[in-house]
């Protein structure tokens, strides 16, 4: 564990050097990317004018609300699917052909549904976050030994409490997958719909400073958007670890 | 072939119980039966059986698990629905089912917090059974923690905190090497003499059902029916010494005989 | 056989559901389902129609091969290898959650304009997918397996070949189902930031001129397709696993 | 060899490049139009195509030039911004912008040319910016849902949606009939191409100027061509080809190339307004006239 | 305690071998040994141990899967390096090892194809090999559809069919009812017997060992050592009939004598 945080860090700051070196040296042009030095300074820069706070709050809260509600939803949509092998078969190739549908074509029908505010972008990021939990959902629950859900008839348990009590809890680890995704998706969702209809947000201010080919707002927010989306998954990975320490033996 | 008893002395009583998997009739399966059979209240019931030949659907049936297709079971004079498994049966299956999320004195507290017993009162029980079980020092770690033998006991401890007057135990010691079920097989005794509960339990050790039982059942290829019922001379107070007697002897070469047979013909079924 | 009627029924449901959705949102941005199949139809049989398809379809089909190979390939290296495993996932993971638009500008200037580019940009989108379900699969491959490969003296590249990816092939093939709907997905983006034919390019103009008969009917093909190709996956899938549940 | 074009097959500025390519007017040296995102992706897919010719906004290539980009601008294309319009339900009250007190008036998404024009309309209204609500709705087709659905009143829209929807809505102004002429499309090179390419690049701007007087002329065949191009109705294409051809105000939509000074730093006023630009910058450095006809130089 | 035997009848020599896993002082496991023993060319030797003794860890030893610690292992006179299983060795391990994506007879042909030897000749061998374990009739089927004994004797067959000189087993009938058990270990004995291999046979089932082996090696508790070598006194053409045999009690008897004081402390061990 400690190794490989480590060697990950090591990676981390041999790629950095390299890019470092490559626009310094030129060979990537300072027009399309500048020095990561200058990067971070740039994003330090940005955080001390309070220019981009408000942005940054807007996105992270409409992320982490897309990203909660497709966790809880996507559980309990996954609970249901899950309970009739048919159905979940019948389902299965819809799942992943949805990832297929070009959201971004249907912004108008967002609008006719949720109206010009920023619920669009929530909900683009639900969309794309919640068939991923779905779909571990039930990968997860397929893992459940037959011999828990008899504990739960045993029990006599309905089948909401056997999920909330037995199933959820077993398949706890199982589902870290499902919840990585989603943290990917919804970071992907909505930032991705900030670009094209948003007056605020990190998204927004990102395709702002591509189209002024503002380097030095651009990358930053970039580097940002990549150092939050890593402290998130850095932390789901510990807690993901952390479930499976007490699983098996040390 | 079924010893006759009395009603009152009838905890469990089967009439001409069969199960048949499936409507279909090329694919159906007749898993068992028809079984008629009455456990005494408080007797120690052993089933053998080659694989395959209905063990398992038996002991759904008779825990309330799953529905016999004909004939009747009833537990204490009542009938069994097949959906609900009535309050004083407890159950422990052959696999491992203790709860990876909780600690062991959780697992073992699990059901009677549920059923909303007082703190105080669940931590008095739950001590009292992981003290009986040899728990009690892995009160607070994880199943992971413990051997495979040591997590059957906290799935054991679970069902016995809720103090049931049945318990059904599927091939509970299927995963343990042969030594370490005898000495658990001791340690089923000892509790079964201390709650005076009725226990029905299903095992393919000869040897652990000769020792252990005082009746076993020897059951037939799949449809499972009942075709020997073997009586044992020990008292109540025996222990895995009995293995010396040369009365063990000659009724594990009894059921062994009946077996071979048996085991014969479900290897072959299940070959076809 | 059951399965494909289970398919067709969950089909008519969508469609259902969608015929529902129509009513009650209306002709805004909607249209509904038989018009949109009309469309659909109309736009199969319109004259051109071939070009911008198999100008998509070969990007496609390139990108698709790229995430399969790099994907698994990347998935292996990291699931042969606990330590490597560590060390790349939450990496691997961070950067799938960037938005991959920002990366545009970075893959124009590695690919430049055109095929290459929007290759890259279709593979970037399913490679990742694809490792992260190849990197689970192996890792929850029975140990014994592995330990097989040893005792038959399987090299490395053998055991890797032989025996590893047949067992995780059905998680694997999850992984392709997804990988291959997003590679789609990214093609067309590919295609909506430069071209001058094909699906992406369709629709940006569908979407530019508000053409709603058109977006949905396009939308309705890629769908379609994706949906083929998924069901195609599960298919082969069930038919090399042999009856195991 | 390929040139980009912005928003190619959907914006009225690309025309043009439809019909010359159509009619051969670039003598086969032109072998494809990709169409681009605009602004700062066309851009980008200039300097990193390997390309010697795009079209783009004025505003965008003055950004570029100004963060360190080797950019020239050879040509202006369009020279104001007529395709513009304002919409409203057939059933509205709204009759002229002079109605918008107190009403919600669209535009599509921050910082763009629509937002500029809605905050001038404001203006030419001779209205309060308090007095209008001014609603984002983040694309122009998205505006037109929101206008069906009374999130907003007025809608802005482009040609050619414009004639595309003006049966199903009314149109209450054109951006000819308020606004003074402002460059919103130019061509640009790369420093280059410039310097090596110059017969390819006046090869293009004269096929173009070549198209746009064809467009003049022969309106309905012009509409035809357009009409297959945009995946539009014949006479959608016609009536938008006309509008633009027809608009009124001091100069034409489609320039033959020829530089409007005002009409730049017009335009870059409104981003100032927008809050998308700030400072002053000298257009002059940034033009490159030798790619144009002797007639048409009028800078130096 | 080890029987001395000549260099050329030593099949598998063991000789101070150890094995401590983790290099961490404080959580580092002294799993094996030190081990003497050697296996005689053509013997069938079983071993016997509480579990977690470490019958394992001296399985992957002696079939070159990990190396020794301490001491030094040898097969055929060459030493094991520890990471590549010697040509000649082949091993079963108690997980169905089986390839789920392959029939029976490519399962089983799987490693002779890859050794090169002509399409002819593998098929011959195949089908030899097939109808050796019974499996005749299942040439064209997939593990999914057998049984669990069934897919173990596929694996059998997978190793046979190269004809190893060394045959190591752990715990091959691990998944099996009792039944099964004995009916597999007879069927192992005949292919014992046509081959003339060396047979290593790790298990748990004492009647097992006494009936298979010609020697049974005990284990203490970890680290495991042998504590005891008992020689069986049945003739090559043995079968299960021998358990009827007065003699087979009392070897049995003395295992589980042995056995029962390990098995308490293995079991106090997992405890601490
Ligand atoms: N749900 C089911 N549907 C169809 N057949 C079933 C079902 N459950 C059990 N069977 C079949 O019924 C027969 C009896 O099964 P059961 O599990 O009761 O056997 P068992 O005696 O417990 O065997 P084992 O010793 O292997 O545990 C088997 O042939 C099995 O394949
Ligand atoms: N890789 C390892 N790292 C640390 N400890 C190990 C490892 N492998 C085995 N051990 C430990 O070494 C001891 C011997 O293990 P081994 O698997 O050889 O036992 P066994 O006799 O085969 O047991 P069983 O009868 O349960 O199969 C055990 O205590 C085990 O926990
Ligand atoms: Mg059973
Ligand atoms: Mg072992």
């Amino acid at each position: 564990m400690k190794r490989a945080t480590a060697i990950r860090l090591a990676l981390i700051a041999a790629i950095v050097l390299a890019l470092e070196l490559l626009t310094r040296t030129g060979i990537i042009a300072r027009f399309v990317a500048p020095p990561p030095s200058e990067m971070v300074a740039g994003l330090w820069r940005l955080l001390l004018s309070g220019r981009v706070q408000p942005a940054i709050a807007q996105t992270l809260g409409k992320i982490a609300i897309a990203c909660a509600s497709a966790i809880v939803v996507g559980s309990a949509v996954g609970v249901a699917v899950q309970r009739s092998r048919a159905v979940a078969d019948a389902m299965a190739p819809f799942f992943t052909a949805y990832y297929a549908v070009p959201v971004y074509a249907f912004y108008p029908l967002m609008i006719a549904i949720f109206g010009v505010g920023e619920a669009p972008q929530v909900v683009i990021g639900f969309m794309l976050a919640v068939v991923a939990v779905v779909v571990n959902t039930i990968n997860a629950l397929d893992r459940i030994p037959r011999v828990l859900r008899k504990t739960a008839a045993v029990y006599g348990m309905s089948p909401l409490e056997a999920a909330r009590r037995i199933y959820l809890p077993h398949a706890g680890p199982y589902l870290a997958t499902g919840v990585k995704l989603a943290v990917s998706y919804s970071f992907i969702g909505v930032i991705g719909a900030e670009f094209i209809m948003s007056r605020v947000g990190i998204g927004h201010e990102i395709v702002f400073a591509y189209n002024n080919f503002e380097n030095e707002i651009m990358y930053p927010l970039i580097l940002f958007v990549l150092l939050v989306a890593g402290t998130v998954n850095g932390l789901f990975y510990a807690w993901e670890k952390r479930l499976l320490s007490r699983r098996s033996r040390s | 072939m079924n010893v006759a008893a009395t009603d009152a002395a009838v905890h469990v009583g089967l009439r001409g119980v069969t199960r048949i998997f499936g409507t279909d009739p090329r694919t159906r399966v007749n898993a068992l039966g028809p079984i008629d059979l009455d456990l005494r209240r408080g007797e120690f019931f052993a089933v053998v059986g080659p694989s395959g030949c209905g063990k398992s659907t038996l002991f759904d049936i008779v825990a309330g698990l799953s529905p016999a297709t004909d004939g009747t079971a009833t537990f204490e004079g009542r009938p069994l629905d097949g959906r609900t498994v009535p309050e004083g049966v407890g159950v422990v299956f052959q696999e491992d089912a203790s709860f990876a999320w909780l600690t062991v004195a959780d697992n073992v507290a699990f059901g009677i917090r549920r059923a909303g017993l007082g703190a105080a009162e669940v931590k008095r029980r739950v001590d009292d059974t992981l003290a009986f079980m040899g728990l009690r020092d892995f009160a607070a770690a994880y199943p992971a923690q413990l051997s495979g033998g040591m997590r059957q006991r906290v799935c054991i401890a679970r069902t016995l905190v809720q103090r049931p007057r049945l318990i059904l135990l599927d091939e509970p010691f299927g995963a343990l090497d042969q030594q370490t079920r005898l000495i658990m097989g001791e340690e089923l005794l000892k509790l079964w003499r201390e709650t005076g509960a009725t226990v029905l339990l299903i095992t393919h050790a000869l040897d652990e059902a000769a020792m252990l039982a005082d009746r076993v059942g020897v059951m037939s290829a799949r449809p499972g029916r009942i075709i020997d019922l073997v009586e044992t001379p020990w008292g109540k107070d025996r222990d895995s010494r009995v293995v010396a007697d040369p009365r063990f002897g000659e009724i594990t070469a009894r059921l062994w005989t009946r077996l071979r047979d048996e085991s014969m013909s479900a290897l072959s079924q299940k070959a076809g | 056989m059951t399965s494909a009627r289970n398919n067709l029924l969950v089909i008519l449901a969508l469609i259902a559901l969608w015929q529902l959705a129509y009513w009650a949102i209306g002709d805004l941005a909607l249209r509904p389902p038989l018009d949109t199949l009309r469309k659909a139809a109309a736009l199969i049989a319109s004259e051109g129609f071939t070009a911008h398809l198999a100008e998509t379809m070969r990007a496609f089909a390139l990108a698709l091969g790229i995430a399969v190979v790099v994907g698994v390939g990347l998935g292996f290296c990291l699931g042969m290898s606990r330590l490597a495993g560590e060390v790349g996932e939450p990496l691997l993971v961070s950067f799938y959650s960037l938005p991959k638009i920002t990366l545009y500008p970075i893959v124009l200037l590695i690919f430049g304009i055109g095929m290459p580019s929007k290759i890259a940009f279709g593979a970037l989108h399913g490679i990742m997918p694809i490792a992260i379900f190849t990197l689970g699969a192996l890792r929850n491959l029975p140990p014994v397996l592995g330990r097989t490969s040893r005792a038959l003296r399987l090299s490395r590249w053998q055991s890797a070949w032989t025996v590893l990816l047949p067992a995780a092939r059905p998680e694997i093939f999850t992984g392709l189902r997804l990988g291959f709907s997003l590679t789609l997905i990214g093609t067309l983006l590919g295609e909506m930031f430069a071209s001058q034919r094909g699906i992406g390019f369709l629709l940006m103009q569908a979407i530019g001129l508000h053409d709603t008969d058109l977006i949905m009917a396009l939308t309705l093909l890629i769908v379609a397709f994706a949906i083929t190709a998924s069901m195609a996956l599960l298919a082969v899938d069930k038919r090399l696993r042999h009856g195991a549940a | 060899e390929e040139i980009v074009v912005s928003n190619y097959g959907v914006s009225a500025s690309g025309m043009p490049f439809a019909v010359a390519m159509e009619k051969g007017f670039f003598d086969g040296k032109v072998t494809g139009i990709l169409s681009s995102q605009g602004g700062g992706t066309t851009v980008r897919n200039l300097l990193a195509g390997d390309i010697a010719y795009a079209e783009v906004s004025p505003i965008a290539v003055a950004t570029a030039i100004r963060q360190g980009a080797a950019l020239k601008i050879i040509s202006n294309n369009v020279q104001t911004v007529s395709e513009f319009g304002w919409m409203v339900k057939t059933d509205s009250p709204i009759k002229t912008i002079a109605d918008i007190k107190g009403r919600k008036l669209g535009y599509s998404s921050p910082r763009s040319v629509s937002q500029a024009l809605a905050m001038l309309v404001v203006e030419k209204a001779g209205l309060k910016p308090s007095d209008v609500e001014l609603v984002m709705t983040g694309g122009l087709g998205e505006a037109l849902v929101a206008l069906d659905l009374g999130a907003i009143d007025v809608a802005p829209a482009t040609e050619p949606l414009l004639s595309k929807y003006r049966e199903k809505y009314r149109v209450i102004a054109t951006a000819s009939e308020l606004f003074p002429p402002m460059s919103n499309v130019v061509g640009v090179t790369t420093q280059a191409a410039a310097g090596k390419r110059g017969d390819f690049l006046r090869a293009i701007i004269a096929g173009r100027a070549k198209a746009v007087a064809f467009m003049k002329e022969r309106p309905e065949e012009a509409a035809a061509i357009v009409a297959k191009v945009y995946k539009l109705e014949q006479p959608v294409a016609l009536q938008a080809v006309r509008n633009l051809n027809d608009a009124k105000g001091a100069l034409p939509y489609w320039s033959t190339g020829k530089f409007d000074l005002a009409g730049l730093k017009e335009m870059w006023r409104t981003q100032i307004l927008v809050g998308a630009a700030d400072g002053d910058i000298d257009w002059s450095r940034m033009i490159d006239e030798s790619f144009l006809p002797e007639g048409e130089r009028v800078l130096k």
